[in-house]
């Protein structure tokens, strides 16, 4: 079986692929086609009661609920994206320098990776939105660095584990070069931790976005963003209890799926897992906003 | 409201507000928030305002003065028997050497505002003579502020965290983050305050603060959030009131910048905006058509002079041969984001792209107010009487028109007030033809007072709070 | 009569210990020290002695898959030396095939049996037909063709060492090095892939070097012995005369708890 | 163990050089001018000018870095130039709220996640124990925010069992009003991280019922529960430890948001406001007061697990 | 004191790992559990004590004295374990919990099942860890697994397991992972135990060889059936089963035949390419094995 094909028989992975899917879908759709235009304001709907022609009703600005969530889901793929993207360079750059390098610049590499990783996503969230301002930018550089860091931290030993392992040395000794070596057997096998990491870096920058987003250094007011939206809603939560539901349920879904699209991942990837006794799957929890 | 009980001496008042200032030097920190909190309170001027009758001037620590006819020489008499919360006696030399002080130190808050006054003089122990090199009808306006107020000389409190002064309110207790509470002062010149204390309550979040009402936590809440009034109003114990400010959110567009230097475009701009939908959105405030408030001098309701009328407005920018216009507004990120979500609704419908770029107030103050670096920008002028902005073309708005600034040179001057005021008004409405911005509405805050307080101030609340009569009653 | 295929001269390498101290001055234990082995052409080599005795470091040196601290490595007359590039050993690789001790963990999980096993041939630019060869080398370690397009976990311990077997003598090697090739197996499938040595010795002409601490194995399958402790060789020579009249006392020791089958 | 507390220790100080050259790097790279702010809209440049000398703003870089870790050698973290408070007195002041919300937050964490886990675990082919793991799984996707939000409407709106927000003014002066404003605070935080907390304790414990020693314990005689619990259960424990470690970060986190949302007057609402009004030393002080903390806990967490694991122990 | 298992069932996920097991270990009596990998030895053992893995099921019966023991609840099970039933694991790498002291788990049957103070518990551990020969039993009792090399860790186990006298000691191939001198010395230690205690003794492996030196009697299991089962000598002489052959013969060929003949050897497998059956024969007997053992 394919990982993919392991993935999809897995109950929680099929659930993760399908929000996932659900939500660039959106996002993607949103582009060319939303109920309403998510930024036009009309005061005379404001505060619509769930109904046709606004299924989700409206916000205080008489904006089509659905509309903004369909948007909303573009904000969330760019910054998961973003933050993944960061994500992977920085983690892929120091896990590389902290196991491929001289030794004395892969402890080093180490002990500061170690160093950073106390730095919660949100501290480094704030000392660039300090230096640049609260934006889209902030939560994909803090994400990204915050989780690259996370990535980098564990992707290190994964790499050290594979390069130290029979098959490279077999491969090695079967006549492979260096690189050969690297597109043949590491980066194949640490791909699935990365992908693993990177799943659920992306689920903590779906989070972040809506925490900086409330404290008021996340998206631009103007651009549709679940996170916007709740901060935006959350004030009237007790007079529209059900507005809000809306933009915490998309994040909480998408958060969802992300983190069990991780969980099956690293179970479909590995594929001995599959025989193993489940005692042999652990858990790692992100570091989480 | 009509209280129930009897006002009850030993009560206190807590009052909810958003602000909280950042330290209690008033003469050297920037904010409404101090002013809210201590002017009137705390510390007093010769003269003060009374916001609920129309900002007259009303006596402080002077009882009486007198201007004399060429309007360049202000008499004070001074109160006798005041003293500064620190029990040392006020003297006319602490009043000169106040005044004398906030002139001359340029780092003191609104010292500008001295600078036309050219002697400062006490010429018996209550008498103080200010005179001016050019008539200035604000200047008694000006004595309100804090450039006016009166300190004790050579006193060493350590006024970032405490304060004496000689309002009715000593400063008890300051805790950051939280509140700040004042306590009465038995030995008031005037009318003991109502309360035995007062606690401001800094609750940043509308809802918290709505919160804080229904669970009983405030007696009065300033700034409700109209989406929440239904809240405070369903548990009866409140009433809403709205008061009138001179807080004017403004659109600013930079007259000195291309398309914005063409006044068909700033009109079309100002006719793609609908205002009454504006204000319903918002919840609150009024309409407004010009750059003078009704609780200033000049006022005129200019309403007829422009309608919501989006066709007129595409046309005016194809007059002005604009297509495909984008523009940048430059928003503190301190106010709500419904008014950047409605001005790009609302621009979007005559073609114009609208990108907003919500910036820190240090930012905004970089690069809209000093660099002038910007093509709209909104923020609330919450300044009485700032005429003057529109009369001074290197303020940020950039716009220069000789006429409105000898017209309101000649206000200043004249001693009249209604003479002063029709030119003040006539001022305005050139300004407000000349579309050099858009006064998209008067903030009117609402104010939950509860049924057990009585004598809540009503206007400008979010610059004077005077707490003195207000009175609780006994449960 | 017959050429030395491999020849090792004083061949040592030091392993850094593990730190002391913080900031102490690195020590290094001596992983092997001062080793000397000729192998001739179509001889059978094995290599016994207790765990960690330097047994894996010597076949690493062989192979130049580690650099020596001291000490020089021939095979066929050429000297290795590890340092080069990866192509630069090609003619080491050509020549040599190595079976590791545990045959799942020599495997790259994620590639199929076709590819792991075409891979020397790949690396090597080894011209020719590769899947046929492929083909052919699964048939002759006793596995079906059509098993190319498997993965390591589903086979069983035995044919992954068949697999790893036959991924160390596609390319045709004349020395086939194993490192403890049967530690991992129960003694049915050990029996098994002995045989397919033996037959391939025969019908390939290989040169054999066996690591091994069990000297049943190395008795049945070899004609020369070494036996190793603590990184040196402490007795070597042909297998009848080291196993039956050992000179070395650690040997004897050795050979008398070694459990025995009654007739 | 000296030995090794020792490098820890060092290790530990370098992380906090590190992580104050960042900070203090990252925070003199700001476009808007603190002077300006200060100084207030009209000032002129000349008064902006005064300001920013008094702080000594006009200062170069290394000075200025210099000039604040000699001071925070001393226990002095500067002033505030908003405030003109000493900035570790109003990080004292403020750190009342903060400790007791992250410790009171990791209480329930830990009363959430270990007790939970390990029932679902146990229970995992059970009903009961599935449906933690799935109730653990969405929470721990829930926004900080949102559960907030939520806890308030239910036991302060609907309930009105406790306070929605704010904190008494009389502090801890008020033991128990003061614990109930900190309530709600600590459940949204604890609740969330506690379920990131389960989701470990779940596997760790999966895994721990495989380990063979767990199953030679049951060869003794114990039952197969008991087996688990005292030979299982504390070497979960030792991997919790180590994520807890992680944990910490999570919960301050989780207080910079909490803080906010129930206008608690803490380090991190404090941070907040102060990231907005640009006030420098405060920022720097606050940034380095959290990650010190993370740094701190961090460093314990790992003594602590050197201790009470004797393969550490020795190694050491 | 004997056990007997009859018609034992095992299916892990509805799969039949183990089809009908039946066989007996009289008092005394020395049993070989002998098969190929996978043949079901190890979950036969298990489930005599009930430490079957989760989604394992076994039926059939199990007495222990004549008294049924399977499906008894774990308590029940519990209290036999340890006491009257020891066992001794595969891996001693992993069958000691790293984080408790040595002497803490030989001792901890006896608390278990004596109600023994801690101090006690402790007594006793150092008279065991002194039983299997363990060095400075005072000071080794103090120490963790990792402190210890694999062969000490093996005869902690076993000390573990006989700590409580039991009647029955089923040992799981305890000397697969050790190096061959070592496992030399586990054996030989656990062959005296039993027989200086009396005790029953069910000994795993797939090595002949091992089998020949500690049990009496051998069953000898394939897929999850017994395929033949008797005397141990008798079974290595005249095998039955075609299983029980092969065994023997893959056994021979990679065995030390200490006296083998230079010319043999010199005509060895190695050479051979038909392998070695040829020198199954060939190879002489011995009488007294004891003597291999040191
Ligand atoms: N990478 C390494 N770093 C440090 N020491 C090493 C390393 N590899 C081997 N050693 C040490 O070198 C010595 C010889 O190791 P080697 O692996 O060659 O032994 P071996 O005979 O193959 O043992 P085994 O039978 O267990 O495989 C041992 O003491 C070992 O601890
Ligand atoms: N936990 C488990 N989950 C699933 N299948 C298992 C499990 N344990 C054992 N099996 C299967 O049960 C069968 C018998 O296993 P068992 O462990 O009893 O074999 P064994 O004879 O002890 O083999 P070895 O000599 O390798 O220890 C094997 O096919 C094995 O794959
Ligand atoms: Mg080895
Ligand atoms: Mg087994
Ligand atoms: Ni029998």
């Amino acid at each position: 079986m394919t990982t993919v094909k392991r993935l999809w028989s897995l109950g929680t992975g099929r659930f993760g692929i399908l929000i996932v899917a659900l939500v660039v879908i959106t996002a993607v759709v949103s582009l060319f086609w939303t109920p309403f235009d998510p930024g036009a304001v009309d005061a005379r709907a404001r505060w619509s009661d769930p109904s046709w022609p606004h299924v989700l009703g409206t916000d205080n600005s008489g904006r089509d609920i659905a509309s903004l969530l369909m948007a909303g889901a573009r904000t969330t793929v760019v910054v998961a994206i973003g933050a993944g993207v960061v994500a992977s360079v920085l983690g892929i750059a120091l896990a590389a320098l902290g196991s491929l390098t001289a030794r004395w610049l892969r402890e080093s590499i180490a002990v500061l990776v170690d160093i950073l990783i106390a730095f919660p996503v949100l501290i480094i969230a704030m000392m660039i939105t300090a230096v640049w301002g609260g934006s889209l930018a902030v939560v994909i550089w803090a994400v990204g660095i915050g989780f690259g860091v996370n990535i980098a931290r564990v992707t290190r030993p994964e790499l050290r584990r594979v390069l130290h392992s029979d098959y490279v040395l077999a491969g090695r000794a079967s006549g492979l070069t260096t690189g050969q070596n690297l597109t043949r057997h590491l980066l194949p096998n640490v791909a699935p931790v990365f992908i693993v990491q990177l799943s659920w870096g992306m689920a903590v920058a779906v989070l972040a976005e809506a925490g900086l987003s409330y404290l008021g250094f996340g998206a631009p007011v103007t651009q549709p963003s679940w996170g916007v939206l709740l901060s935006d809603l959350q004030a009237y939560i007790a007079v529209h209890p059900l507005t809000v539901v809306w933009p915490g349920l998309a994040i909480t879904l998408t958060v969802l799926g992300l983190n069990l699209l991780g969980d099956a991942l690293r179970e479909a990837a590995d594929p001995t897992l599959a025989e193993r006794a489940p005692s042999a799957r652990t858990h790692v929890p992100g570091v989480v906003a | 409201p009509n209280p129930t009980g009897e006002a009850n001496p030993d009560a206190t008042l807590t009052v909810r507000l958003s602000l909280e200032p950042s330290n209690l030097d008033i003469r050297r920190t920037a904010g409404a928030a101090l002013e809210q909190a201590l002017i009137d309170n705390v510390y007093q001027g010769l003269v003060t305002r009374d916001a609920d009758q129309n900002n007259a001037i009303v006596p402080a620590l002077a009882t009486e003065w007198n201007v004399s006819s060429d309007g360049l020489t202000y008499t004070f008499t001074l109160r006798d028997g005041v003293t500064f919360h620190d029990g040392s006696e006020l003297t006319a030399d602490d009043v000169v050497t106040s005044l004398q002080t906030a002139k001359d130190d340029a780092t003191i808050a609104d010292s500008a505002d001295l600078a036309d006054v050219t002697s400062i003089a006490s010429p018996d122990a209550s008498t103080i003579v200010l005179t001016l090199a050019q008539p200035n009808i604000d200047f008694l306006f000006t004595l309100t502020g804090r450039a006016g107020l009166v300190f004790n000389s050579g006193d060493t409190t350590n006024l970032q965290t405490a304060a004496n002064g000689t309002g009715p309110f000593r400063v008890d207790s300051w805790n950051t983050g939280q509140s700040l509470t004042l306590a009465r002062y038995d030995g008031y010149w005037g009318e003991k305050a109502g309360v035995a204390e007062v606690v401001l309550d800094y609750i940043p979040d509308n809802s918290a603060a709505v919160n804080a009402a229904v669970n009983g936590d405030v007696d009065v809440a300033l700034e409700i959030d109209p989406e929440l009034q239904s809240q405070v109003e369903g548990i009866g114990t409140f009433t809403i009131e709205s008061g009138l400010t001179t807080d004017k959110g403004t659109l600013a567009f930079n007259n000195q910048r291309a398309p914005l230097n063409d006044q068909r475009v700033r009109e079309a701009l100002r006719l793609a905006i609908d205002h009454d939908a504006l204000v319903e959105t918002l919840g609150y405030g009024e309409a407004l058509y010009g750059p003078i408030p009704p609780l200033d001098p000049g006022y005129e309701d200019l309403s007829g002079t422009i309608a919501f009328d989006p066709d007129r407005s595409r046309e005016l920018l194809a007059e002005a041969g604009v297509q495909n216009l984008g523009l940048t507004l430059t928003i503190p990120n301190v106010y709500p984001g419904t008014i950047a979500t409605f001005l790009v609704s609302s621009f979007a419908d005559i073609g114009v792209t609208l990108q907003v770029e919500q910036v820190d107030f240090t930012a905004w103050l970089q690069d809209v107010y000093t660099n002038k670096d910007y093509d709209l920008s909104f923020v609330r002028h919450v300044e009485a009487r700032d005429f003057g902005n529109w009369a001074n073309p290197s303020y940020y708005f950039g716009y220069d028109n000789p006429e409105v600034q000898s017209l309101y040179t000649q206000a200043l001057a004249t001693t009249d007030e209604q003479q002063s005021s029709d030119l003040l008004a006539e001022a305005a409405r050139i300004v407000s033809d000349q579309d050099a911005a858009d006064w998209l509405f008067l903030s009117t805050p609402l104010t939950a007072v509860g049924t057990n307080v009585a004598n809540f101030p009503k206007n400008s609340l979010n610059v004077r709070l005077p707490l003195a009569g207000v009175t609780v009653a006994a449960e | 009569m017959t050429e030395t295929l491999i020849r090792a001269r004083g061949l040592t390498r030091d392993y850094p210990a593990p730190r002391a101290r913080a900031f102490g001055r690195a020590e290094r234990t001596p992983g092997l020290a001062d080793v000397d082995l000729s192998v001739l052409a179509g001889s059978a080599v094995g290599v016994i002695g207790e765990s960690g005795s330097g047994k894996s470091t010597l076949v690493r040196l062989l192979l130049g898959l580690d650099t020596p601290t001291a000490g020089t490595v021939e095979v066929a007359g050429r000297t290795v030396d590890a340092r080069g590039s990866a192509r630069s050993l090609h003619w080491l690789r050509r020549a040599t095939g190595i079976v590791f001790q545990d045959p799942y963990a020599s495997l790259d999980p994620r590639m199929n049996i076709g590819r792991i096993v075409g891979e020397p041939l790949w690396a090597l630019d080894i011209a020719g037909d590769r899947r046929a060869r492929v083909r052919e080398v699964l048939e002759q370690v006793g596995l079906t063709a059509d098993m190319a397009e498997r993965f390591p976990h589903e086979f069983s311990g035995g044919q992954r060492q068949r697999i790893a077997l036959a991924r160390a003598i596609v390319h045709r090697p004349r020395i086939l090095v194993g490192d403890e090739p049967l530690s991992a197996l129960d003694v049915t499938v050990r029996a098994q892939i002995l045989r397919l040595v033996a037959r391939l010795r025969a019908e390939e002409d290989l040169t054999l070097v066996l690591v091994s601490h069990d000297i049943g194995v190395v008795q049945n399958v070899c004609d020369q012995v070494v036996v190793m402790k603590d990184g040196r060789v402490v007795e070597q020579g042909p297998t009848e005369k080291v196993l039956l009249q050992p000179q070395a006392a650690y040997t004897r020791k050795l050979l008398a708890s070694i459990p025995t089958l009654p007739a | 163990m000296i030995r090794y507390t020792l490098t820890r220790l060092g290790l530990l100080l370098l992380g906090l050089a590190v992580a104050s050259v960042l900070i203090f790097l990252s925070l003199r790279v700001l476009p808007g001018d603190v002077a300006q702010l200060i100084a207030g809209a009209e000032a002129t440049p000349q008064q902006v000018a005064a300001v920013r000398a008094s702080l000594g703003l006009d200062a170069p870089l290394w000075t200025q870095y210099a000039e604040w870790i000699g001071g925070l050698l001393r226990g002095d973290l500067g002033t505030s130039l908003v405030t003109g408070t000493s900035v570790v007195s109003e990080l004292a002041d403020k750190a009342r709220v903060t400790v007791p919300l992250a410790a009171l937050s990791l209480t329930v964490a830990l009363v959430v996640g270990i007790p939970f886990g390990v029932l679902s675990a146990l229970g995992r082919r059970r009903a009961a124990g599935t449906a933690v793991s799935v109730v653990a799984q969405a929470l721990a996707a829930v926004p900080v925010v949102w559960a907030g939000l939520m806890l308030v409407v239910v036991f302060s709106v609907w309930l009105g069992w406790l306070p929605p927000q704010g904190f008494p003014r009389a502090g801890w002066n008020d033991p128990a009003a003061a614990l109930r404003a900190l309530v709600l605070p600590a459940l949204t935080i604890g609740v969330v991280e506690g379920a990131m907390l389960l989701r470990f304790v779940r596997s760790a414990t999966l895994q721990a019922m495989g380990q063979d020693y767990v199953r030679t314990a049951a060869a003794k005689g114990l039952t197969r529960t008991r087996a688990l619990l005292s030979h299982g259960l504390p070497n979960v424990g030792l991997s919790v430890i180590t994520v807890l470690g992680l944990q910490i970060a999570g919960v301050i986190v989780g207080a910079v948001i909490i803080e906010q949302l129930f206008t608690l007057p803490g380090i991190g609402r404090m941070l907040v406001g102060d990231v907005a009004s640009r006030d420098l030393p405060k920022v720097q002080g606050e940034l380095l007061a959290l990650t010190g903390f993370v740094l701190v806990v961090g460093f314990l967490v790992d003594l602590v697990h050197r201790l009470v694991d004797p393969r550490q122990r020795e190694a050491a | 004191m004997s056990l007997e298992v009859s018609d034992l069932r095992i299916d892990i996920g509805g799969r039949p790992v183990v089809d009908g097991i039946s066989f007996d270990v009289p008092d005394g009596a020395r049993v070989g559990l002998i098969g190929e990998s996978g043949s079901g030895k190890s979950l036969t053992a298990l489930a005599i004590l009930g430490l079957l893995p989760d989604g394992a099921r076994a039926t059939g019966s199990v007495r222990w004295n004549g008294r049924e023991i399977l499906g008894l609840p774990d308590r029940e099970l519990a209290a036999l374990r340890g006491d009257d039933i020891g066992m001794v694991f595969q891996e001693p790498r992993t069958a000691l919990n790293p984080i408790r002291t040595v002497g803490r788990q030989i001792g901890e049957s006896v608390r278990i099942h004596e109600r023994v103070s801690r101090r006690e518990a402790l007594r006793r551990a150092v008279v065991e860890a002194e039983r299997v020969a363990l060095p400075e039993p005072e000071r080794i009792v103090s120490r963790y697994p990792h402190q210890l090399s694999g062969g000490q860790r093996q005869r902690v186990a076993i000390a573990m397991a006989l700590a409580c006298r039991p009647r029955l000691l089923i040992a799981d191939e305890p000397t697969t992972a050790l190096d061959v001198t070592i496992q030399a010395g586990v054996l030989e230690l656990l062959r005296t135990l039993v027989q200086d205690a009396g005790m029953s003794l069910v000994f795993i492996t797939h090595d002949l060889a091992v089998l020949a030196q500690v049990a009496t009697h051998a069953v000898v299991l394939e897929h999850g059936r017994v395929v033949e089962h008797g005397d141990v000598a008798e079974l290595l002489r005249a095998p039955t089963s075609p299983v029980t052959r092969a065994l023997l013969r893959d056994a021979t060929a990679t065995l030390w035949h200490p006296e083998r003949s230079p010319d043999a050897a010199a005509s060895g497998v190695g050479r051979d390419a038909t392998g070695h059956v040829r020198d199954d024969s060939s190879s002489p007997a011995r009488a007294d094995e004891g003597k291999q053992t040191p």
